[in-house]
Formats: structure tokens, C-alpha cells, sequence
């Protein structure tokens, strides 16, 4: 017997850290949060969700697809801004091409409101270039075509060899960047309950090295 | 037994053609553009009439009264197109077999037709004549019902040609096979055909035994598509059982082929070119005529000598030369034997 | 440096994919381009726009049409619920239905121009010499239109080796399932493993290559088909 | 039910992006089908396979292979920075390259085989009627390959407006800049604005409608080009 | 003048052409599949020879030694296409003016070979005989330096073929047109040529004026491709002034044609059906022949006749019919002119 993860994009490593702590087999399903969504919707055979912010789990849980009592954060991470490696600039006003998640991607959701609360919204927005999602975001910046992108800081580990870390958005200047997980109703409940329960019950540390914490 | 009666508008064309032949072979003989290859499509059911009737051996093709267009691959047609219409892409064999799973008769064909070395070559790799004969062969390895043939022998040289002649009426003989042939070459129409059918412009005009049909085309227009050149008027002054007489403007009287003339009508007379006789016998017409031009040519001497201020074309066996007294210029008797002398009706 | 077990799986069921969208395009579109290029019938305009309404929309939104469509409350997925009693959604056949409707179009305009090259009057001929329509087809039509319906094959197997955005939305990426090369590629590029992209990515190429030329010696070795 | 302005300038742009494309694949593209069709030279094999390439990389690929070659630090990226002060990635010519890189070898395909189909002959005939090569393919190849060529045109335009995931890699989504119809409905769609993307796809498909209609009325008209 | 010496081995065929000829209108006559087409294509770079030398007035076109290779398109020759070659997708008036640009040349040209209201048409929309007269109408138009016809006149009904026969060979003089024509019809080349070059299976056999290599075509299969049918074998007995007098197997004495012949040699009489002369005269030959066969044909009438057990064919003239004396199983009297009678080289 398998468990369908559903999962998003942004907490991909952590959760197939988890899958190794599982005793049963996993079968992943990787996209953004939005469109794994829409597959649920549509009668894709998934037992667990796993979203980048709360908006894709509200829009099932309307929707009656998601086992109620089963919905709970899993992880948090921060948003932080990464410039290319050989960069030289010291400031996000400084570049002139800034990467980041469109408004669907969370990731861009939250990069949006941190530039607005550090009102630099204003200064910035014509230098803004959207990315479907947080990787191409960083892959931009790799490849030196956009000055600066803001990630999660599990993204900027992973790109760690041609990215550096110019700084982290405070904490109050965005909601926080928190992923939830949900068992998937008419689906394999029990297995999923037991999948999530992995993810909640891995330790800190090991959270930690992917760029996460507990919420 | 071949009936067709077709209508068929093109932009700028009309065709309008009708005949019936009960002869094995039925020539169509008509200048370029007269609507032959169109015919044989309309035969064929490559080409749908507007409306007609046509009809095979007591097998009606095509009827616009009764509502049958029978399809072209139920017809059992064997046909050569004109431009041969060769598959580019199947080799002398593969064209030959194609309509036809007998392989002997397809390799007897081959051999008749002396192509047989040309077996595995496209068509490409063919010469103008060789492509004809696979053409040729092809439509015969299809054991047709009837036989369409767009001047099948164009292009091939004379002994060849003949050969074939022989070779294809064996074949339609033995078989009573029905053919429809198109020929721009008179003498093949007489070698071939046991019926010509004449058209123009879309049009049957005249239709009978190729001999019959030349000697007697009955119209001036008919005449002048079989080759017969040089036209006199003169007016029918006498009938009898197996000549008409007839008198020239210039007063002179002519014994010539019989035909349904009434004294005094207005007619032509043909010269034809051969009508010359050598010697003078009985009943030939005598003529002092002035020779304008000599032209010695292959099996003849063609003399062009004036009639009344008309030119004349006479064509004299080449074993008569040299011969003094025709020279440009000079007056020569010439004998003209009166069955080779057509009458024509004068048309308005 | 060699293949992972995942990519290797992600190479073979692309071939999979990819020669069952072939095979499927070429014997559904082949006759459907002969009706367009020969025969005149309501509505042809119509089919021929729709055919090509795939290549036009953006590949996720054809894949979300398919979804819609072929998803377990779509109207043909229902169906074959009723009778099967299982989806397609998220199995290999959806990849391999988004591929083929990828390359649909591409293959149909392509042979439906080659078959209108062919001389009409050689199908004529062929029905003189008694043979119907489909064997002047097979004997006929498809020998001389060869060149274009094998570029149309060709085509059809690139764009269906390649095919992302609608495998994506209808079949998903599940390791060891429906992880066809190119969401392998786009996995690993998500990871950060350009290497391992690069390798996947040459192998499509080697794979395409390879192809190309297989079946451009095939369709000229055999002068007749 | 109206277009945003947001909207109404992805139709426009997508129109600029598509138009601009097919021209450049055609003019490219032609010459190039007609050298492979009829000429040999060295490697042309190679030539042929290369150009399918775009194909059957996922456009993903495509476009961070591009990404490489016309970024900023890129071989091709760094001779037009230097020549012109600035690059062309995040600018709506990157979308052009994209749709044309994309579209390119589906147009050459075709359109080679369009021309292999015209008969040699008639090439030479008019060599023998003093005509060099270039008046030649104007007179008689262009015209006799007419209907594949347009076919190929088509194929080209349609592909390039659905063009997405080699446009948003080397393009951005870009507001009023680089949103193209498909990185537009990409973006309602993720943010459930479903009725938008769904008119934005009626646009697309009525555009591809109108454009192959128009396309192929043009072509039939002239009879001779 | 015209120089052509060519080599090119394609596959089961070799060309190995070679000729020279001064005259203005040069025919190449030879049986079908001979190379004819694959000559003219040589001479219009067409095709590309193995080796060889072409040159045309002066203007070298190829040269394998001095490694000349003038491109098509600047060795500008009127090529009429055996197959026509018309482009499909331009109308008459574009094909014929494709390669020239002034319109009154193409608009008498179009009027000359009767094609003027076609001139909307397409190639598709044509007869035969519409796309031949098209397509010669496209070589003359583009003024060429050198006319290069393949069958010109194969598609075209009598009177139309002597009437472009006179057109074309005005043309040619006027402009002083050199040109290199293939035709099947005998009548054709004597008619047009001023040289006749026959060929057989690629190679050059003879060549002369068309008279000339026709009376003394020299080697049997010279004569048999020119369309002489009856051989008789004989050894020459006696060669003067202006005769060779042979004897036959049977011991017969013959006077014939005259010739570089020696006394003993054993030769072939070709027998033309057109030698019979009428009446007897000092020079002709006598013979008592058996009738075997008598067949009406239209200008003539053609009499089957065996000479010492070997079939011959004589032609007489229609006008001498009916004759009692010339039917089947009969002996009848025929007096042969030696004029007409070449006498051959026997072959090994
Ligand atoms: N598709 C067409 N559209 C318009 N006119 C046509 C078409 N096909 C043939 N014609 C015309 O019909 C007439 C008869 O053509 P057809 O080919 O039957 O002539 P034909 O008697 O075979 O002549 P030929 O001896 O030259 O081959 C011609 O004048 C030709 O121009
Ligand atoms: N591409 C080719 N490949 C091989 N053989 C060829 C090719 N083209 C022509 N041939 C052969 O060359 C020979 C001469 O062909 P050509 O066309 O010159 O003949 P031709 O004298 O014009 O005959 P015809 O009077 O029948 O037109 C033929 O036997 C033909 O089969
Ligand atoms: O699920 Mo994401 O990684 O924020 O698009
Ligand atoms: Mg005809
Ligand atoms: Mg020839």
C-alpha cells in the first residue's frame, strides 16, 4: 500500500527526508500549491497535501475535499534576497532587475507584501520580474539575468554554489511563510494521517538543514 | 458495340459529342483541341458529363436519365493516357502489374511491346517512346472491357510502329476487345479503324469507314481534317450510276466520285493529291496544267501546278524522274482518275 | 557518471510515450489529413481550425482542457470510469494522450500538405486500373506523399518527446510513473541538479537524434511502402 | 465581459511577438529548407537533426539553454551587451527569440518537404530559359511549394502564440512588458481567475482562427506569387 | 555549325554521340530509346556528360579537356521538352513569356501557332496538342542562339504540323536559327532537315543529307532505321558510271543504285516500296513476281509480292485500281527503277 503526496514545490526536500522516515512507500507528486489544487479538485488520486501557504488549503477545505480535522501547519521557513554570486551590490535598490514568485506563487505573495510593508514597493515595482515559481526565481539570479530574487532560505541553500545571501526580510515585514498538510478525503486517510505524523514528529535539527523550522 | 452520347461545359469548351459504333475499332480523328481526350475521360470516368449516355457492349457507364455514373475502377476500362500518366514512383513492372495479378500476361505484353529489359527502371529513366509502350502495356495488362487509346504510337518510330499496329489489332481481334482510339495520323485511322469518327471544336460531324469517310467526307470542313487540300468549285452537270460530272468556273468538265449531287447544285470538287493518274485510260480526266513548283520527296514528287489560278497539289511516284517536262513553268498533262476526285457540298 | 534508476525509468517510459503518441497520431491523423486534402465536406474549415487549436493554446491550458475533459468528472472521463473502472488521469496514457494531442496538429498540417502535392490525377489513373479508394491510398497516395507524412512523423515524435506543460497538468509527476524526461528535467532543475539535467537532456537529444535518423534511413531504404 | 488593460496589452504584444517570429522563421527558414532540399554539403545531416532539437527539448530547456547562450553572461549575451549597452533577456524580444527558436524547426520540417516535393525538372527548364537560381526560386519554387510552405507558416504562427515555458524562462512575466498571452492565463489561472484565463484562451484560439483563415484565403487568392 | 561529341554511361545505357553538322536544321533520327533526348539534354547542360566537347557558332558550352562547363541558363537554347515540361502553376501567357521579355515576339508566336485565345489557361486546362504548341512557343520566344526540339510536331494533326512545318523552318532562316530536332516521321526529316544524323543504342551510325543517307544509307541498319523493309541479298556483278548492276541467289541480274562497290562483293538490294515504276523503260528492271498480298491503303495501294521466296513490299498508286492483274496468287509484272533500288554493304 502507497501513500500520494501531493506536494509543493517549495518544501520539496523536506518532505522526501520524510518519506525516508516512512515505513510505508511514498509516491511523490511535485508542483506549485495552486495547481496540485486544481488537480484535487479535478479527482487526482492523492491521499496528502502538502501547501506553501494557507489560501490553497482554504480554497479545498471550501470545496469539501480535505479531511477537516487533519489540516496543520508543518513547517515555516524565512524569505530572504540572493544576488549572484560575483555581485557587488550592497542594496536591493541597487539592482536594476529583481526576481520574484508571481502573485499566485506564494512565494511571490509574500515578497510583494514585504516590499510594501519596507516601502520600497513604490521604488521597486518597475523593476520587478515575475517567476512561476520560487526555483526559476533563483535560477535567474544563478545565471546573473536578474540582479536580485527573493527565495525561501531552503531555496538559497540548495543554490548555495552560485547565489550569495545579500540579506533575510524581517520576520514582521511578511506574513509568515508557513506550509500546511492535509489528509485528502475519499482518499487513503489512515496511510496519510501516518504520513504526516513523520512530518511532524522529524526533529528540528534535521528541519533545520533543509532551512525550516516547527511553526 | 460503344455508344456515347456526352455533354460536358467547360469554361471556353463546349463538348457535345455523339456516336455509335458497331466496329471493333472506332477512330476519333479531329484537330488538336477538338475535345478527343476529353471524350475517352468522359469514357473512362475520369471526367463526369453534365449529361449523356454512354454505354459499352450493352454495360450503360453512364446515364444522366437513369441516374448511373458507374465508378471509374468498375468500368474496366484499359486506358492510355495521352501524356502516359506513368506512377513516378513504381517501376516498369510495378506500373504493369498494377491493374492486373496475371503475371504471364504482364511478361507477354513486355515482350511484345520490347521493354522487356526495362523491368526494374522508374520512369524517369525512360525514353519518350518507352514510357508510351509501358503506358500501353499497362493499360492491356488490366484485361480490359474496352480499350482507350490516346495516340498510343506518337512516339515511336515507323517499324516499330508497325510492328505494333499488327501486334495491337491481333490482340483486339482475338479478345473482340472494343477500342476508342485517338490518331493524328490518317494512315493509322485506315490501318486501325473500322470506323472513324470525326470531330471539331467539340462536335461530331461525320462518322464511317476510314476509305468511305475519305473518299466521301461529304463536307468541306470533314475533308479538310482528313488532309484533303486543294478544293474547285464547279456546278454538277451531269449524274450518273458511278460518277458525277461536274463543270469548273472556267468551263471545264470534270469527271469525278459519285455522290447524292442534284444537276446544276453548287459544289467542290477534292483533288486529291494521288489522284494522278500515270497513263490516260478511259476514264480519266485529262488536264493541261502549269507547273509551278517541283518538290522531290521521299516516296513522291510533289508538283504544285496551277488550275484555273488555283494551286493544286499532285503527288507523282518518285520513279517517274527525272522528268523534263516538269519543270517550273512549263505546261504538263496530268490524267486524273475520277474516283480519287471527291464532291463536296458547297457550304455557305 | 551514469543514469539514476528514476532517470532511466524516466527514459524508457518517455519512449514509451513517445512511440505510442506517434503511432497513435499517425494512424488517426493520416486518413483524417487524406479527407482534408481530397475531399470537400461541411464544416471542413471548422476541423481544420480545431486540429490546430492545440498548437496555439499554451500547453498547460490544453492540458487543463484535458483535465477537464478526461478528469473523473469530465464527460469522456467518466465514461471510461463506467467502463473500465479507472481513470487515466495521472497513469502513463495520460501522457500519452497529452502528448498526442501536443503533436496533432503538427503532424495533420504536415501530411495534409504533402497529400495535397500529390498529382490527383495519378488517383484517378490508379481507379481506372480497378483498384478502390483504399488501395489507391495505400499504393498511391502514401508512397508519393512519403517525404512529407515521415517529416510529419518526425515531427510529431520530437514535439511528443517534449511535450511538458499538459503531461504535467494531466499526468503529474510521480517518480516512477508518469515521470517522463522532460518533468524528470524540470524536477532537477527545481532541485538545483543541472548536471543531472544536462545528462537527461543530452539523452534526449542522443534519443532524438537517433530517431530522426532511424526513421529517415527506414523511409528510404523501402522505395515502396 | 471586457479585456483589462493588462489583458488587452498580452493580445497585443502576443500578436507583435507572434507576427515578428513567423517573419523571421520564414525568411531564415526558407532559404535554409530550400538548401536542404536541394542541395548536399557537408554535415547537413547535422544541420537537419540540430534545428529539431528545440522540439524536442521541453521548452523549459529550451529556454534556459537560451538563458545561457543570451544571458548576461552568456557568449551571445555578452556580444550584444556590448555592441548595444543593454541585453535582451526580460525584454519582449526574448519572447520573440523564444517563439522563433521554437517554431523554427516545424517551420524548416515542412517546408523542406514542401520543396522536395516540387518536381526538379521544372528547375532545370527554367535554368534553360536563362533564369539563374534566385529568379528560379521566386518563379517556380516558391509558388509550386506554395501550399506547404503556407502550411509551414501557419504551424509556425500558431506556435509561436501559444509559445509559454521557453518565454517565461528567458522573458519573465513581466507586466506591460513580457506578458504574453500564455505567461497571462498562466498567471489568472494560478491565481484562480479562471474566468479571465478563459477568455483570454477564447482570444487565442479567435486570433488563431482569424490568422490561418486570413492566412489561407491570401494564399489561395494569389495565384501567382 | 553545330559540334557535339558526348560521353555519358547511366545505368544499362551508354551515349557515345558524336557528329558535326554545317546545316542549319540538323535531325536526329533514330529508333526509340536510342539517346535522342539524352543528346539534346547534353547539349542544354541539362545533363552533365562524362566527357566530351559541345560547341555551338563558335560558343563552347562544354569542354572536358579544356574544362568548360557553361551553366543552363547562359548557353541560351529553346529547348522543347520531349514531355513538354510546361509550368503547371503559370498560365499560357507566363509560361511562354518566361523567358523573354517582349511581348509582341510572344504575341506573334502566340498567333502563329494558333494558341492565342488560350493564353488565360493553365497547362492543366490544355489538349496535347495546346501544351505542345506551348511549349514550343516558350523555347522560340526566349530567342535562343540554338533551338533544341524534341518532337515538335508529334501531338499535332496534319494540316496544322505543314503548316508550323513552314512557320518553323521560316523562322529558323530568318534568324538564321541553328537547330537540333528529333523527329519519328521520316516525311518530317526530309521535309526539315538539312542533315540527318541516325543513331541507334547511343551511338552515331551515319549521317548525310536527308536524300542522300536515305538512298544511300550504306549499312542495313542504317537503311532499316530509316524505314527500309526489304533486303534482298546479291553479289555485285557490275559497278559503272552510274550503276551497280548485281545478281541475285536466283541468278537474276539487277541494276541498282550506284555505290562504292566492288565487283564479287556481296551486298544487299534494298528493295523501296515506291521503286515500281509504271512503265517500262530502258533502264528499269523488269520482274515476274507472284502477288501474294494486295492491300487498299489510302494513297496508295500496297502490294505484297514474293521475289525468289523473300516477301516484298511495293507501293502503287491508288489510281491504277481496280486491276485485275494484281490479285492475290497471280504473276504480275513489275519494273523496278534502279535509282531507287541502294544497294548495302552485307554485315558480318
Ligand atoms: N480543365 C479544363 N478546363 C478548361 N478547358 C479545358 C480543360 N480541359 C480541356 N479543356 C479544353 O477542351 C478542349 C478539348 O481538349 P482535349 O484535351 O479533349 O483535346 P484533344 O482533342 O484531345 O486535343 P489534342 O489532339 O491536342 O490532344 C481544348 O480546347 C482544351 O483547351
Ligand atoms: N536517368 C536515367 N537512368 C537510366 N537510364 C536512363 C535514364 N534516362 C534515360 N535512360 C535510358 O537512356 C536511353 C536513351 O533515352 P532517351 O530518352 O535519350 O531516348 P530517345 O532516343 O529520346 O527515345 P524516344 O524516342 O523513345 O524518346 C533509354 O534506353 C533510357 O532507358
Ligand atoms: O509552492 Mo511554491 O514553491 O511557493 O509555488
Ligand atoms: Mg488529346
Ligand atoms: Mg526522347
Amino acid at each position: 500500500k502507497e501513500v500520494w503526496v501531493f506536494c509543493a514545490m517549495g518544501m520539496r526536500d523536506l518532505a522526501k527526508d520524510a518519506a525516508n522516515h516512512f515505513k510505508g512507500r511514498v509516491v511523490f507528486n511535485f508542483s506549485s500549491s495552486g495547481r496540485l489544487a486544481k488537480q484535487i479538485e479535478e479527482g487526482a488520486s492523492a491521499d496528502v497535501y502538502l501547501s506553501a501557504n494557507k489560501r490553497w488549503v482554504e480554497y479545498l477545505k471550501k470545496k469539501g475535499l480535505l479531511v477537516e480535522s487533519s489540516i496543520e501547519p508543518v513547517a515555516k521557513t524565512q524569505l530572504v534576497v540572493i544576488v549572484p554570486k560575483d555581485s557587488k551590490i550592497k542594496s536591493l535598490k541597487e539592482a536594476k532587475t529583481i526576481a520574484v514568485g508571481d502573485k499566485s506563487a506564494p512565494v511571490g505573495r509574500y515578497a510583494l507584501e514585504a516590499l510594501k510593508n519596507l516601502k520600497l514597493y513604490g521604488e521597486l515595482k518597475n523593476r520587478l520580474v515575475f517567476a512561476p515559481n520560487v526555483r526559476q526565481v533563483a535560477v535567474w539570479v544563478a545565471t546573473g539575468n536578474a540582479d536580485a530574487g527573493i527565495v525561501y532560505l531552503s531555496d538559497y541553500l540548495k543554490f548555495k554554489k552560485s547565489v550569495k545571501l545579500l540579506k533575510v526580510l524581517p520576520e514582521k515585514s511578511h506574513s509568515p511563510a508557513i506550509f500546511y498538510g492535509a489528509a485528502v478525503k475519499g482518499g487513503n486517510v489512515k496511510e496519510a494521517e501516518a504520513f504526516l505524523n513523520t512530518l511532524h514528529s522529524l526533529p528540528e535539527r534535521e528541519m533545520e538543514r533543509f532551512g525550516f523550522r516547527r511553526p | 458495340m460503344v455508344e456515347v452520347r456526352v455533354k460536358k461545359r467547360l469554361p471556353k469548351f463546349n463538348l457535345n459529342v455523339s456516336f455509335k459504333s458497331e466496329g471493333l475499332v472506332t477512330v476519333l480523328f479531329a484537330p488538336s483541341g477538338s475535345g478527343k481526350s476529353l471524350t475517352l475521360n468522359c469514357v473512362a470516368g475520369v471526367v463526369k458529363p453534365d449529361s449523356g449516355h454512354i454505354e459499352v457492349n450493352g454495360k450503360v457507364f453512364y446515364s444522366s436519365e437513369e441516374g448511373i455514373n458507374l465508378k471509374p475502377q468498375h468500368r474496366r476500362v484499359g486506358f492510355l493516357f495521352q501524356d502516359f500518366a506513368l506512377f513516378p514512383h513504381l517501376n516498369v513492372w510495378a506500373n504493369v502489374t498494377y491493374g492486373c495479378r496475371r503475371r504471364e500476361l504482364a511478361n507477354e505484353l513486355l515482350k511484345l511491346l520490347q521493354i522487356e529489359h526495362l523491368k526494374e527502371k522508374l520512369p524517369s529513366q525512360l525514353s519518350g517512346g518507352q514510357k508510351q509502350r509501358v503506358a500501353l502495356a499497362r493499360a492491356l495488362a488490366a484485361e480490359p472491357e474496352l480499350l482507350l487509346l490516346d495516340e498510343p504510337f506518337s512516339a515511336l518510330h515507323a517499324g516499330l510502329k508497325e510492328e505494333l499496329h499488327r501486334e495491337i489489332l491481333r490482340i483486339i481481334r482475338e479478345f473482340s476487345l472494343p477500342t476508342l482510339l485517338v490518331t493524328h495520323d490518317i494512315d493509322e485511322a485506315f490501318e486501325l479503324g473500322d470506323q472513324v469518327v470525326v470531330m471539331d471544336g467539340g462536335k461530331t460531324l461525320a462518322q464511317g469507314e476510314p476509305r468511305e469517310i475519305y473518299l466521301s467526307p461529304g463536307s468541306k470542313r470533314v475533308a479538310e481534317i482528313l488532309g484533303h487540300r486543294c478544293f474547285i468549285e464547279a456546278t454538277v452537270c451531269e449524274v450518273n450510276g458511278n460518277q458525277t460530272v461536274v463543270k469548273t468556273a472556267g468551263g471545264k468538265r470534270i469527271k469525278c466520285r459519285k455522290g447524292p449531287f442534284k444537276r446544276g447544285e453548287k459544289v467542290l470538287v477534292s483533288v486529291l493529291p494521288f489522284s494522278v493518274a500515270l497513263n490516260p485510260a478511259q476514264e480519266t480526266n485529262r488536264l493541261e496544267l502549269k507547273v509551278k513548283e517541283v518538290k522531290l520527296r521521299r516516296g513522291t514528287t510533289q508538283v504544285t501546278a496551277l488550275f484555273e489560278g488555283r494551286e493544286v497539289e499532285l503527288h507523282l511516284p518518285p520513279s517517274l524522274l527525272p522528268n523534263k517536262l516538269l519543270e517550273p513553268g512549263r505546261v504538263a498533262t496530268f490524267y486524273l482518275s475520277p474516283q480519287l476526285l471527291p464532291v463536296l457540298k458547297e457550304e455557305p | 557518471m551514469g543514469l539514476d534508476p528514476l532517470a532511466l525509468f524516466s527514459v524508457k517510459l518517455s519512449l514509451k510515450v513517445a512511440i505510442s503518441s506517434t503511432a497513435i497520431v499517425t494512424l488517426l491523423g493520416t486518413p483524417l489529413a487524406y479527407m482534408l486534402a481530397t475531399r470537400d465536406f461541411p464544416f471542413k474549415n471548422a476541423v481544420d481550425a480545431l486540429i490546430t487549436l492545440p498548437l496555439v493554446f499554451p500547453p498547460t491550458v490544453t492540458g487543463y482542457i484535458l483535465l477537464l475533459l478526461l478528469g473523473r468528472k469530465g464527460p469522456i472521463g467518466e465514461l471510461l470510469y463506467t467502463l473500465f473502472h479507472k481513470g487515466i488521469v495521472f497513469t502513463w496514457y495520460a501522457a500519452v494522450v497529452a502528448a498526442a494531442v501536443a503533436s496533432f496538429p503538427i503532424f495533420v498540417k504536415s501530411a495534409r500538405a504533402a497529400i495535397e502535392a500529390v498529382d490527383k490525377r495519378l488517383l484517378t489513373v490508379s481507379y481506372t486500373l480497378g483498384k478502390g479508394e483504399v488501395n489507391t491510398f495505400f499504393r498511391i497516395v502514401l508512397p508519393l506523399a512519403k517525404r512529407g507524412i515521415v517529416a510529419a512523423v518526425i515531427l510529431s515524435f520530437a514535439r511528443a518527446l517534449g511535450e511538458f506543460g499538459a503531461t504535467l497538468m494531466l499526468a503529474g509527476y510521480i517518480p516512477f510513473k508518469t515521470n517522463t524526461i522532460p518533468l524528470e528535467i524540470y524536477s532537477s532543475v527545481s532541485n538545483g541538479d543541472f548536471e543531472r539535467a544536462n545528462l537527461l537532456t543530452a539523452v534526449t537529444a542522443a534519443i532524438a537524434l537517433v530517431t530522426i535518423y532511424a526513421i529517415n534511413r527506414l523511409s528510404n531504404r523501402s522505395k515502396q511502402w
